[in-house]
């Protein structure tokens, strides 16, 4: 193991093994409507990853006891393509997908203005049809736009990024080779970025606490930059335009946004 | 309420018919438009998205290293599942597959196998201990109707596609590596009808299913073959002999499209 | 493998490996009204296959929501005893048995005049003791039996029957071994024999549409022949002699129908 | 519906044995009368259907290879399943087993293995590796009650006409071909009561099992051994020392005469 | 196998492996009143056997179809912790379990008052953390007390004790070592001592007439010193004392009970 | 019924928070009293129950035999599963594991393999072919809050207490006899808080939870580290940065005496 060519994770100029900056993302497509059966949908690549979430509801609860009078149900489900991994997945729902559907489906709740519809049920589906690294936050980030598609009304569109550590240096996006490093962590986030509300965080591996500090302000700043590529596909959406495929180099875009903050 | 929309949707479309027309206006032997987009995940082996008409389904290939069967020592073997994920229509929900999932599944594994569309003695690695298992799995994105045919052409045009994983010296798969392509040694292509009043359809939509009395598939091949048939369809419908052979001409002749089209077969 | 000694399915008298013709059928036995709890029921031997079906129904449709206003469901369960097979079978129901549950059942219910029984279930289950090809014809041939017995009235009795290629020939009736022959197709057709409706039709293997032709015609004339037994077996029942034990010897049988063919 | 029928019933059985007798004219300690038929699958290793009054069962034995227990290198085993058809009877449905198959079937299992019907080491095949695992499979056709007496004699039937699959030269099952026959050590056959009011009635049927308050079995042996007991009954039933030593002299003298008829033992 | 030491069951002196004489049981530790949600409960040691019985009800039977308008069903579940076996125990509920809370629930039964709560459900939890022989009478032991924690009227305190058979002699509360005798026959027994109605009974094994006339005569005995054990943890509970632990130690119990015999 | 008992809880709780108290009297940052109790079950490689104020807990540890994952030969594993007993609350039933009892599960688990609380090189016995796999069991004797911090603890403990099983020059598990015990590296230890109005409170109890907006869950050691987030609740709620900083603070001073008690670290 100890002669194993050792890894060099950000090299001397700045760049990660993608030619990335600590706190650049991966290139970034979003489409908002391609489900014509659901109620909202969109389509999301994000490096690798590739996501289709989609929307069905408000609509009655049923079995009427798992009703809330209080406001809606958020049903989310998150799940993996058996050919999505690089061993393929058996097709049943693991462990793995149902904590992460818990997760992402209570984010979204807190963003949702659920007591404008008692006694239903939001259904919310998350399929990963391809994967490396940040399908959880993908397919979060995807969910946000399909509620907004849905015109299920909402305090603010969540937006997602991770946020973590390879080879000692704290980045944003991680890769799977980055994620892969022996001292990685790794830390979905999730914020409503106009009060910069956490609505979810998760975090495994061994952390300092000024790691974190600096972290979370990453991970902020990456969640900005994702609400502006959301704000842009749902614009695209709702000006009516023939929409074929929304391509946003984000290399370019988080440039822009290095400057701006 | 879904229900009564249904019905009135069904009335409408039977009208229609009785007056040799269909609702989006293509005659009774005319598939709606198809698009195929391959290598849709880095991970899969092979994969194929469709569009047919407003019907769509990703199709995903992965081999994995298995042991053969008893009786046939010297091949791998295939296995065609598919989900019906809730994200494409309002009537699907998860769970363990339905019978329709089911049965759509072994309909397009049996065309695959019993067409002898792959050679299984070269997914044979080692003699009676290693083989090739070539899973498909199917899941629909948006459900209109004719999700047989869909799921058909897909696996068809994802196995075209695939590669095997490269194993190393112990026979162990090296990730992310590949060895030579898989080889098609015949297109079965299904063609499903469905009948309404006395009419026969071919690729019907959600609601022409819906409206009909039977349905029926047939899969042929560049050689001239018929490779499979499924009779089904939940209303109480049956088809005569006569009809069952206008669809196998209808049926020889659109897949003969598709071959040249998708698969460069003249 | 070309080594191995070829398998002649018919010989130069036209005779199958059992002795059989092409047009034979195997020897049948059927009794109706055998299990003294169900609304109707018949026990059916066909070759070494032995089936009992049952039918309880009509019965109310419950739960509710998945009762059909304009007529009854028809839920058929197909399925195998264990030991019904050479390597011992999983006692839970498998996709095969699933599948042919879903064809079956269409099968027939295009032959029951289910629009008079709204919101009810009739449910056929159908149980294979012992196997050797065509147990779903056999089955499905039984469970139409049983639906006479039950009182339901029918467009007509389904009639099934086995027709499919071994060695070059087209034949009826396919054991497991002819099954088995390399070029085997195996067609499962079942008709309502007065009007030659096809409600059940399943193939797999490689068939020129010459073969189909004369396969067709095999089949639905096979059919008739079942017709006649199944005739004579509900005239049994319903004669009210005591019945014991309906052997009919088809080898004469099938004489006399090629004949009148 | 259904309840209230059963309602009725049990309330006129209570009343007929009020008065020493039963609806069908038995005596108390009277059986119904059994037929059993064997070699009903030729697919199956042994098997043997039984009718017990209108009670019907089918059994088939098939034998399987597996790996010894750690503790116990050189036995082969058995293992009972039994399936409530819903052919059988309205209460019955498919899906996991119910506790009543599940209780059924443990009881013949322990009958058989505990009294040691079997010996398990001719089931071994290579010790510490290769055994013969015994399945009995249970299913129903119809129920008139008393499914443990009906299956403990079905199962004891099919496992005395069952021979074991022949081995090639790598202990591969050659399909269809034999060798010898399992060989019974002993009978243990089980004999079921059940007590309504203070009467104690043997074999019940299905209105008498759901009249009553409380069950009990009794399994015995050729060499006047008990090798198994079993208490249950939904109702709040009990028993006395003295009913249950009154139930196991029935139960000597019936499982005799049982073994006499069936397996020609004196 | 001839060739290993024989086991000695019980040796000149009429002690048995463990110390104890033919007729004596473990030492047992039962307390009322531990789980604080439940409406009745019970922990009890008893030798290695460690139990927690909890009971929930008579609370509305749901869904309703399996409401019985006679009386409370008894639900009784007894399940094994994966640690309380010397082999993992799958967490699923095995056959053996299904079948002990079978007959269980059914020995509750004949001793509640059931038909005073028509349409509902009494709900017993029943849960071994370690074991050595001898559980399902410890957990049937330990609900009958929660009952009686729960309020739940009762025709009587149910008692269990197993007697059996190890070496060639009749023994009462075996323990796993006298279970692994070759010709061992284990007894699990259950009444209500004061009418001396057997409630649950099972056995497996090998047993001579004569042998069952003595051994329900131990059985008998075993459970009557039980009870004694039984009232006086409930008299602890309900005499409002400050109970930290009932400790009992059962050699000393046992000799009185001999006498008084 | 008990949802509206629930109902008014909560708002006697919200209340009482925004008089900056508890109904229970304990500060913000109050811990409820913790019991350990080890060495429940000598069937158990190590056990610990745990009383948490009226929440209550039993952890067991069972080692047993399994193969490596291919991308780590040389390392042994640990699987952490969590039982709701319905024992412990009328809330819980049998079935397939809540989402709930997952995710406590899956923290519990991440924290101890993230902060590499195990030399997982220690559970390897042979490498690529045979290592320890370590199984903790939860199991709910009481549900009154905080399960999560409950579980961490307990297994932590159990973990602790727990030996290897001892060997025989067969590799089989030779029962009841121990090898060394477990030797844990780091002792990351649980911190859960909810959020109640704009208050944030440590240790709730079910009604707390219940009153709650959101829940957070810190994991820290000894050496300084944090080592696990977990953000969830099912209402609407969320977090600011200083209010998990404030969170930090609190987790890294409870886990430090709480070690300091239970596991004798300065």
């Amino acid at each position: 193991m100890g002669k194993e060519k050792e890894i060099v994770y950000v090299d001397k100029s700045g760049k990660r093994l993608d030619g990335r900056k600590a706190d650049e993302l991966r290139p970034i497509k979003i489409k908002v409507g391609v489900v014509p059966n659901a109620d909202g949908s969109c389509y999301l690549e994000w490096g690798y990853n590739k996501v289709v979430a989609a929307v069905y509801g408000p609509k009655e609860a049923l079995p009427k006891h798992r009703a809330d009078p209080y406001g809606a149900n958020v049903n989310y489900y998150y799940r993996m393509a058996s050919f999505s991994v690089s061993d393929r997945k058996n097709p049943r729902p693991g462990r793995r997908e149902i904590e992460i559907s818990k997760v992402s489906g209570e984010a979204l709740k807190a963003a949702i203005f659920t007591e404008q519809f008692p006694n239903t049920n939001i259904d919310v589906y998350v399929e990963i049809f391809d994967s490396n690294a940040g399908t959880r936050i993908a397919g979060l980030t995807a969910a946000s736009l399909a509620l907004v598609d849905a015109g299920i009304p909402m305090r603010g569109i969540v937006a997602g990024c991770t946020v973590g550590k390879a080879g000692g240096h704290i980045l944003v996006d991680l890769t799977k080779e980055e994620e892969d490093a022996p001292d990685a962590v790794d830390i979905p986030l999730a914020i409503i970025p106009e009060t910069e509300e956490i609505v979810l965080l998760q975090m495994d591996g061994l952390l300092k606490k000024e790691e974190w500090d600096k972290a979370v302000q990453m991970g902020i700043a990456g969640c900005k930059q994702i609400l502006e590529l959301q704000k842009k596909a749902l614009s695209k959406k709702f000006e009516g335009f023939p929409v074929q495929e929304i391509a946003s180099d984000l290399r370019s875009e988080s440039k822009k946004e290095e400057i701006k903050e | 309420m879904q229900n009564i929309i249904w019905e009135l949707e069904s009335d409408k479309i039977r009208k229609t018919v009785l007056e040799n027309k269909r609702l989006d206006e293509r005659a009774f032997d005319e598939y709606r438009p198809i698009e195929l987009t391959t290598n849709i995940s880095h991970n899969a082996d092979g994969s194929c998205q469709v569009k047919l008409g407003k019907t769509e389904v990703m199709v995903g290939v992965k081999s994995v290293l298995g042991t053969p069967y008893p009786d046939k020592q010297n091949e791998g073997s295939i296995s065609v599942n598919m989900e019906f994920l809730p994200i494409a229509s309002p009537e699907f929900e998860y769970g363990p597959p339905s019978s329709e999932s089911i049965e759509t599944a072994r309909v397009v594994d049996r065309g695959l196998r019993e067409a002898k569309a792959l050679d299984f003695t070269k997914l044979c690695i080692i003699e009676g201990e290693k083989i090739w298992v070539v899973f498909l799995d199917i899941y629909t994105l948006n459900q209109d109707g004719n999700l047989f045919d869909a799921s058909s052409i897909g696996c068809l045009k994802a196995l075209s596609e695939a590669k095997l994983p490269k194993l190393d010296e112990n026979n162990v798969i090296i990730p992310y590596e590949y060895d030579k392509k898989l080889e098609l040694k015949r297109h079965p292509l299904l063609s499903t009808f469905v009948k309404i009043g006395n009419s026969v359809l071919v690729d019907p939509t959600l609601g022409e299913e819906k409206a009909s009395s039977a349905r029926f598939s047939i899969a042929t091949t560049e050689d001239d073959y018929i490779t499979a048939f499924q009779k089904g369809g939940k209303a109480s419908g049956s088809f005569s002999v006569q009809e069952i052979d206008q669809c196998i001409e209808t049926a020889f002749k659109r897949a003969k499209e598709l071959r040249k089209k998708f698969f460069g077969k003249k």
